[in-house]
């Protein structure tokens, strides 16, 4: 039963791809409703549906609508799928007579499964709310629905079913299918050289990454008889065998997850989408990739070793502080908060880095502690994050730019989203009474737990990475006052911000509201989705929490109630006190109740105009400052100079160019090497006739000589 | 009654912020040959602000008028979660020590929105350089705090204080290096010299300031007083994890009373050492302060490794 | 085995192998495509000698049969149009110059030496003259390639192409007695299409780069200029 | 057994009919009708076969077993649809004056005569019958690559004819002296009868069959296109006319493979060592990594395609040359998807070149948005053949894979360096071609494109799902090239 509502929201999905390809079928569809209405004269409904939906004006928007509804559908029984798997606690399993002749494909839904059911539905639900609207702006001619419906329908598709496969053979399809698929998306606005080459770099990635993924099932099965899951999980691997196939899957998951320094694909391919698919891809698709690495660690190799963990442990504090020094530089606003993604997903893999470390040192229950912290800031990010994106999207829609120096002041003009933006900052920025900081938490609760470990190495490595976290977290702030900072407060920076109006349409603020809704449901009680967790740390790592009260209502206390403990509730409760009654209390003089409006102060000069105001770059340069090692940053100032000596400043042009280290020390010298390769590789077809008889002569000498060895 | 308690010791701190920052306005002014204000002077300041019409730039939006009673309320919070004159907190309970420094990032979080919300250059400008430090700030006092809590296995400061009571006398390496790093991180936080200087004006040096330029009213008094919270808050923390005794464990009136005589000539000591310190230093350029922060931040984990490699029994 | 103790049909089969080897060397050493078309006609007519001594001494009649397609396609037909080729294309005059000559002989000698060393696990089944006779074959195959790799001229590969034939013709006649006539008759007709489409292609190739020299069609290839 | 005679009788008399009226108007349609019925016979040959298993014809000259039975029936279906799409296609070169009523002649019996040869490689049971069609098939195609009469396009054929020839002659050396081999242990009336040699290849002398072997795989291989013996290749793919290339790229290097397999087939019956596969191996993955470097230097279409050949003919030669069960799987299931995708792919980018008036990449851009039709299905054929799924070609190349990990680890990972540089170099030149801007000046042109919907579904089909009866059938054949059965 469960699975059934599972397989309706992939079907579902699939469904409202193809019907994305009804775009263009219009009149096959009228003739056809036209001759049922002939045929049964009495039903209303053919009739309608030729006058009504099908009218030349109409369709394309009940198409859309349609379409997205049937996608929304799929979200809500993804969530009700999950939902139910999680409460019932079952392992469901399953094959479906596709794909090799003795390897038909299999599925399994269990816990784990089921909670990235559970974000997807989420995501997918408030991207089909959103969606209609969005893309109402689309011209057909310019960027076509029947591709974009089409790709987003299998891209959800190739997301659930990467959670239920249940061989190695059927992931990959599944997996490939959801890259392909994200790939096209990526590419749908192609006028722009520079998408095309976003879009190039992901595909190039997302290929290097799943054939890493092959590669490591590969040595799985290799110790294995077949490609089940099952089958890999009897395999016995030696140390080294099993730390290669966890490397190779490390590469190919942490390549889509996007940790650095395999994470250049990210910043690129993530803003050039339309909005709802970036939240898509920056929301689940990367936590799609976290599930895979800890199906593949947790569940498929039996026995995790610690050296993993501080790879893990490692990495993850290198993705996170880079990616939030990256995403601090940004100044398009898409392109900050796929760094930011980027910054998460570091956090997420230097929790399960520590769950790992825990688990081979023989603490199960910490290890439950840091997989729940894992799991419960991929499902946090994944609503935060979709919330930021939908929100940038919105204000692209309004201002058609995505340059945060163009945009100011819109907390005026659209005061609901900017409201709900606000609350993707907090959750983003791991403020407390929001979701982001209850994972934030976790995670330095499961860091404080070093002292039970007996390994040096690792008792001072942990609080170190403990330490980027904190100052990951930090950046974060300051990051995301930034971007609510210039984007919605000041004064507008451009003539379209000055012009912007609150979004009309009621789905992308329904959307925007149910996620900011969730941030902050969760950020007070976040023990309905730990409830949710304990059993799948069960499932996979033979024990869950320690503390029963972990999971009340009130107190989030994960170990004892004596090491730590958080009741968001109560703080919440006290907030509202202490600023209830300052707010009373300071306003009860109906005289100085009311404020009086002035002009800002403004140095005596007059006249504040938005150009005086900080701008992105000025904002971070402290920063930029102090880490300048971080970036290669080329910043050029030009003076025109004036005047009888020169020396009156008429214009000064300001250049800044920030890039990651990645490239020139990574990227390029590979590129160069194929390059130079595939150069050497052509002189051996000089285009001359007698050369290649040479070669065919040399061959034959050769090959003879070989044989009569 | 510990409910009961834990009100009044919330109430109290509010009620002695102002005197603290006084307190330490007095002792510079002594040190300095100056005639010092009464030590009553914040108090009539924050009335007469409070009674003032606020006056708000055009282009505020709600989140500059709005921010102060965040900033305020968020730091009552803190106030309730620190204990100050015993370590019978009921509340310490429901938010812990990383909740804590989540409260300070909280009010920080408003104070730089608002200050970016008028859209002066001034305001950008003080948030963007309260955002770094604070960034900086914010990981050093974490590691400072999770010394302390690695020592005490837990993160609730009431139990973290208990477990240093009742452990008797222990010369820590960890805790010197510590209180090092968070008494740094406290001049950091609270705007002092050398990193920042409450009393000036000067467009080009000031951070706090920059921010607030356009608050007044009410809302300016809240900021002030909020500020002067978060200094309490800063010394409270420090006497009472490094050397917390003194303070009450059980809730008795003469403990309590005896907790209160402690903590009021801890501070006393701390600000008027704080005050030697800021009459002896200059204030520090901008771009000095990473290199100070970065000293505290590893202060901080020189802590936490020596506790873990040295201290830990195992 | 000695020479002197086989019977007269071997002893006359080695020494055509030997002749038809030396008429290989003959054409790797020749500039002049003239000449190289009357020793490639020479090599046909031994051919033709050797195939109707095997019909004879086996008593296989087909073998007649491709006695006399050797002798109409390879020393009549092919000689033919290749002349009436070069004579058309006024290139009886052109001598190609043979970068190293000696070089390009002594390689030729290694390759006979090679075919030798190669083949020899066919002694084990067989007799020595099984071996004499493929291992001239082969070296004529080889040798055969070689001339078309030293050779600039279309036509010296046309001639090059057509005596690898002649070496693979040579090695069924001898080594296996002929081969079952279909495969027979169907290689003789392949022959034949192949000369016709190279008569084809020498006026196409002279139409486009007004000349037969193959070295001046590269403008196909993959290096970089 | 008459199917598989009239398989060999339609075309033969397709070609003296097109050879004398070939100028026709509907000559197009007059060729997809002569495919077609070879198709139908073709189908009735496999039944047959299904039905009553391995057919020897009289005489042992023919023969049909689970093997050859579905590259038959492949190449009669890629005959006819290539069929179908050169129709219009050659109308449009005859209407832009690139060919004449003669030519249009050539090409027509020369596509039925090309036919003819590509099934008697199939379906004789004579090695040296094998050799004279395979030579047969190059000099059909010959005149078909110098079609156009450029300088380039007789450059092209001039080196695919000589190379081939000097190759496939070598095969002929093989092949004497495998027969040298079998007159010395049997009856030589049947002694090139592949069916009798494998039946006693236990008896063949080893040492004369490896020398065959490699003079077989360097004739034959010349003709798949491995590396070193590949350079006629990419010439002639490129320089002939459409149809010609999606043939030669769909048919001719699977008879070449087909017949190296089956040599090898004997080889290892003689020499009980897997020398044959080991030499197979090298030579495929010198082929495929060397070729996808090729990639990247490519600037005419029709080019790059062929070097994607290249490298997925030395998969397929390195999969038989594993030569377990699961390889050999593996390369008769890639060798259908990749002939199925990359047909399609040729179809659709003679249109894009018709389109754009040109084959350089430079200038054929925006595909999708002059014709999303050709862009499109020049994108999806491009990531089916780079291995995407859910296309047959990653199933076929996940086996692969798996087959290699399970007997050379240590190539596992060069086999995917060589898929991912592949992969990258055939993207980073479509995705110019089918994205952006429209170009000024290029019109959408009148196309058919069934043939490439109904590949890239079978494509499609053949990722998600082997239907039971092929899958029955790559399992016999399986059994009967590697001896045992795939899992």
């Amino acid at each position: 039963m469960v699975l059934i509502l599972a397989y309706a929201a992939v079907l579902l999905s699939l469904a409202s791809g193809l019907s994305a390809l009804m775009m263009h079928q219009r009149p096959a569809l009228e003739a056809l409703a036209q001759a049922y209405s002939r045929l049964f004269p009495e039903h209303r409904f053919f009739r309608r549906l030729s006058t009504h939906y099908l009218e030349q004006n109409r369709y394309p928007s009940t198409l859309r609508q349609g379409a997205f509804a049937l996608l929304g559908m799929s979200g809500v029984l993804a969530i009700s799928a999950g939902l139910a798997v999680m409460l019932t606690q079952q392992v469901l399993t399953d094959q479906i007579g596709l794909g090799l002749p003795w390897l038909p494909w299999h599925m399994r839904f269990d816990g784990l499964s089921g909670f990235f059911f559970l974000i997807i539905g989420i995501a997918v639900l408030t991207v089909s709310l959103y969606g209609p609207g969005y893309v109402e702006a689309f011209s057909e001619d310019k960027q076509p629905f029947a591709p974009l419906g089409l790709f987003t329908g299998l891209f959800v598709a190739g997301m659930l079913l990467v959670l239920l496969a249940d061989d190695a053979f059927f992931f990959m399809i599944a997996w490939e299918a959801m890259s392909v698929a994200s790939y096209f998306l990526v590419a749908f606005q192609h006028e722009n050289p520079a998408n095309r080459r976003a879009a190039f770099l992901y595909l190039l990635m997302a290929e290097v990454g799943a054939l890493s993924i092959v590669l490591g099932f590969g040595v799985l099965a290799s110790f294995a008889d077949g490609f089940t899951f099952d089958a890999l999980r009897q395999a016995h691997l030696s140390t080294s065998w099993a730390s290669i196939a966890f490397a190779l899957a490390l590469l190919g998951f942490g390549m889509k997850a996007g940790i650095v320094p395999i994470h250049v694909w990210l910043p690129e391919a993530h803003p050039v989408a339309p909005s709802h698919i970036s939240a898509l891809m920056s929301g689940v698709m990367l936590k799609v990739a976290v599930y895979g690495l800890i199906r593949f660690c947790f569940d498929l190799l039996v026995e995790v070793h610690w050296q993993w963990g501080v790879v893990l442990l490692i990495l993850g504090t290198l993705s996170a502080l880079g990616g939030i020094l990256y995403a601090l530089m940004q100044s398009n606003l898409k392109r900050l908060l796929a760094y930011s993604s980027v910054e998460n997903i570091g956090v997420i893999f230097l929790v399960l880095g520590l769950a790992m470390i825990f688990m081979a040192n023989g603490y199960p229950q910490l290890a439950a502690l840091g997989l729940l912290a894992a799991l419960l800031h991929a499902f946090n990010h994944a609503l935060f994050k979709n919330l930021l994106f939908l929100g940038a999207g919105v204000v692209q829609h309004q201002i058609h730019s995505l340059d945060i120096d163009d945009m100011g002041g819109l907390i005026k003009r659209m005061p609901k989203t900017s409201f709900l933006f606000l609350v993707g900052c907090m959750s983003i920025s791991s403020l407390p009474l929001f979701n982001g900081f209850v994972s934030e938490w976790l995670a330095f609760q499961t860091a404080l737990q070093v002292f039970v470990l007996d390994n040096g190495v690792l008792r001072s490595l942990i609080p170190v990475a403990a330490a980027a976290l904190a100052l990951t977290a930090a950046l974060a702030a300051a990051c995301f006052v930034k971007v609510y900072g210039l984007v919605f407060l000041g004064l507008p920076r451009s003539r379209n911000s000055e012009k912007a109006k609150e979004v009309e349409d009621k789905g992308m603020l329904l959307a925007l509201e149910i996620l900011a809704g969730l941030c902050f449901l969760f950020g007070i009680f976040p023990s309905l989705v730990i409830a949710l967790l304990n059993p799948i740390a069960r499932q996979l790592l033979g024990q869950a929490l320690p503390n029963a009260e972990a999971t009340s209502w009130l107190w989030l206390a994960p170990v004892t109630m004596d090491q730590a403990s958080y009741a968001p509730i109560l703080v919440l409760i006290s907030v509202l006190m202490a600023a209830g009654i300052a707010f009373r209390y300071l306003r009860r003089n109906p005289e100085t109740k009311t404020m009086r409006r002035t002009e800002a102060w403004d140095c005596g000069f007059g006249g504040l105009t938005p150009r005086m105001q900080y701008s992105s770059s000025a904002f971070t340069m402290p920063i930029r400052r102090i880490f300048a090692k971080v970036w290669l940053i080329d910043e050029q100032i030009n003076k025109d100079m004036r005047g009888a000596s020169e020396l009156d400043v008429a214009s000064i042009h300001y250049h800044l160019q920030i890039q990651d280290h990645c490239w020139p020390r990574l990227y390029q010298p590979i590129v160069h090497a194929i390059n130079s390769l595939a150069r050497q590789v052509g002189r051996i077809q000089t285009g001359n006739i007698r050369v290649y008889l040479g070669y065919s002569f040399v061959t034959l000498i050769v090959m003879l000589w070989v044989v009569s060895l | 009654m510990n409910w009961l308690i834990a009100v009044i010791q919330t109430m109290l701190f509010v009620a002695l912020a102002p005197l603290l920052s006084a307190w330490l306005k007095w002792c510079k002014c002594l040190l300095q040959n100056r005639k010092a204000p009464s030590l009553l002077q914040p108090y009539r300041d924050l009335i007469k602000l409070i009674r003032k019409q606020p006056a708000v730039a055009e282009q505020a939006s709600w989140i500059f008028t709005r921010s102060p009673y965040i900033i305020f309320s968020a730091m009552v919070l803190a106030a309730s979660v620190v204990p100050l004159i015993t370590v019978d907190l009921p509340t310490t309970a429901s938010a812990d020590v990383i909740v804590l420094v989540g409260f300070f990032a909280f009010a920080r979080f408003f104070l730089a929105l608002a200050g970016l919300d008028v859209g002066t250059a001034f305001g950008g400008m003080g948030s963007s350089r309260e955002m770094t430090i604070s960034s900086l700030a914010e990981p050093a006092m974490l590691m400072a705090v999770f010394t302390l809590t690695m020592t005490a296995s837990t993160t609730n400061l009431a139990l973290a204080m208990e477990h240093v009571l009742n452990e008797g006398m222990v010369l820590r390496p960890s805790f010197v290096f510590a209180l090092f790093a968070l008494i740094l991180v406290a001049i950091a936080e609270t705007g002092r010299i050398p990193v920042d200087n409450p009393a000036t004006h000067l467009e080009l040096t000031m951070i706090h300031e920059a921010m607030i330029l356009e608050y007044s009213g009410r809302h300016l008094a809240l900021i002030e007083w909020a500020s002067q919270l978060k200094l309490m808050l800063y010394g409270v923390l420090i006497a009472n994890i490094f050397l917390p005794w003194g303070i009450a464990q059980a809730l008795g009136a003469k403990a309590l009373v005896y907790g209160l005589l402690a903590i009021a000539l801890k501070l006393a000591v701390l600000c008027a050492l704080l005050a030697i310190a800021e009459t002896l230093v200059a204030k520090m350029r901008l771009f000095r302060v990473q290199e100070y922060l970065s000293f505290a931040y590893l202060l901080g984990l020189l802590g936490m490794l020596s506790h873990i490699i040295l201290e830990a029994s195992r | 085995m000695n020479i002197e103790q086989q019977d007269f049909y071997t002893q006359a089969i080695l020494s055509m192998a030997a002749l038809v080897g030396l008429t290989s060397f003959l054409m790797l050493g020749q500039g002049r495509l003239l000449r190289l078309i009357f020793v490639f006609a020479l090599q046909g007519l031994l051919l033709t000698l050797t195939t109707a001594l095997a019909a004879y001494s086996t008593n296989n009649h087909h073998l007649y049969i491709s006695a006399f397609l050797t002798l109409v396609l390879k020393v009549m037909f092919i000689p033919w149009m290749l002349r009436r080729q070069v004579l058309a294309m006024n290139m009886h005059r052109d001598v190609e110059a043979l970068k190293n000559n000696t070089a390009l002989m002594l390689t030729g000698a290694s390759l006979m030496v090679f075919s030798y060393y190669v083949l020899h696990p066919i002694v084990l089944t067989s007799s020595a003259i099984m071996l004499n006779a493929l291992a001239v074959s082969l070296s004529v195959v080889l040798l055969g390639m070689l001339l078309m790799i030293s050779h600039r001229q279309a036509v010296a590969h046309v001639v090059g192409f057509m005596s690898i034939e002649n070496g693979l013709f040579f090695a069924a006649i001898v080594a296996t007695k002929g081969m079952p006539m279909v495969v027979e008759l169907g290689v003789a007709f392949d022959v034949l299409v192949a000369a016709v489409l190279f008569g084809i292609f020498f006026f196409h190739i002279r139409a486009s780069i007004d000349s037969l020299d193959v070295d001046r069609m590269n403008r196909l290839h993959e290096v970089d200029q | 057994m008459i199917a598989a005679y009239l398989v060999l009788l339609i075309p033969a008399i397709g070609i003296v009919f097109f050879a004398l009226n070939g100028h026709t108007q509907n000559c197009g349609r007059l060729n997809t009708r002569f495919n077609a019925l070879t198709l139908a016979a073709t189908v009735w040959l496999a039944l047959n076969v299904l039905n009553n298993g391995t057919l020897l014809s009289a005489g042992k000259a023919l023969i049909v077993d689970s093997f050859n039975v579905y590259l038959i029936v492949l190449t009669a279906f890629i005959g006819l649809t290539t069929a179908i799409f050169s129709g219009p296609y050659m109308e449009h070169e005859k209407q832009r004056g690139k060919l004449t009523e003669k030519r249009l002649k050539v090409y027509y019996s020369m596509y039925q005569g090309f036919m003819l040869a590509m099934y008697l490689v199939l379906v004789t049971n004579n090695m040296g019958v094998m050799w004279v069609a395979m030579e047969g098939a190059t000099l059909a195609t010959v005149l078909l690559v110098s079609l156009y009469r450029t300088p380039e396009a007789i450059e092209a054929a001039w080196k695919y004819f000589i190379l081939c020839g000097v190759g496939i002659a070598q095969a002929l050396f093989g092949t004497i002296l495998l027969y040298y081999a079998a007159v010395q242990i049997g009856d030589a009336d049947y002694a090139l009868s592949w069916s009798v040699l494998l039946d006693n290849a236990g008896k063949l002398n080893p040492e004369i069959l490896k020398i065959a072997f490699v003079f077989m795989l360097i004739g034959y291989g010349t003709k798949i296109g491995l590396v070193p013996l590949h350079n006629w290749l990419p010439d002639a793919h490129s320089e002939g006319p459409t149809p010609m290339s999606a043939v030669l790229s769909g048919l001719l290097l699977n008879d070449a493979l087909y017949a190296v397999v089956r040599s090898k087939m004997l080889v290892d019956g003689a020499t009980q060592s897997n020398i044959a596969g080991l030499l197979m191996m090298v030579f495929g993955m010198l082929s495929f990594l060397v070729a996808a470097l090729f990639l990247h230097r490519q600037k005419d279409i029709k080019r790059l395609f062929s070097y994607s050949s290249i490298e997925h003919m030395g998969v397929m030669t390195f999969a038989f040359g594993i030569g377990g069960p699961l390889a050999t799987f593996a390369a008769l299931l890639h060798m259908t998807a990749h002939s199925l995708t990359k047909s399609a792919i040729f179809v659709t980018v003679g249109h894009a070149a018709q389109l754009a008036g040109t084959q350089s990449m430079e200038h054929i851009r925006g595909l999708i948005k002059t014709q999303p039709k050709i862009g499109w299905g020049l994108l999806l054929g491009t990531v089916a053949i780079a291995g995407f799924p859910p296309f047959g070609v990653f199933t076929s190349e996940f086996l692969v894979l798996v087959a290699t990990m399970h007997s050379y680890p240590w190539l596992a990972p060069l086999l995917l360096l060589g898929i991912g540089i592949a992969f990258a170099g055939l993207f980073r030149h479509i995705q110019p071609i089918v994205y952006g801007e429209q170009p000024e000046g290029q019109l959408p042109i009148e196309v058919n494109l069934w043939p490439v919907m109904i590949h890239l579904a079978l494509v499609l089909w053949l990722g998600l799902a082997i239907p039971d009866f092929l899958a029955n059938w790559f399992s016999k054949a399986t059994l009967l090239i590697s001896g045992s059965m795939p899992l």
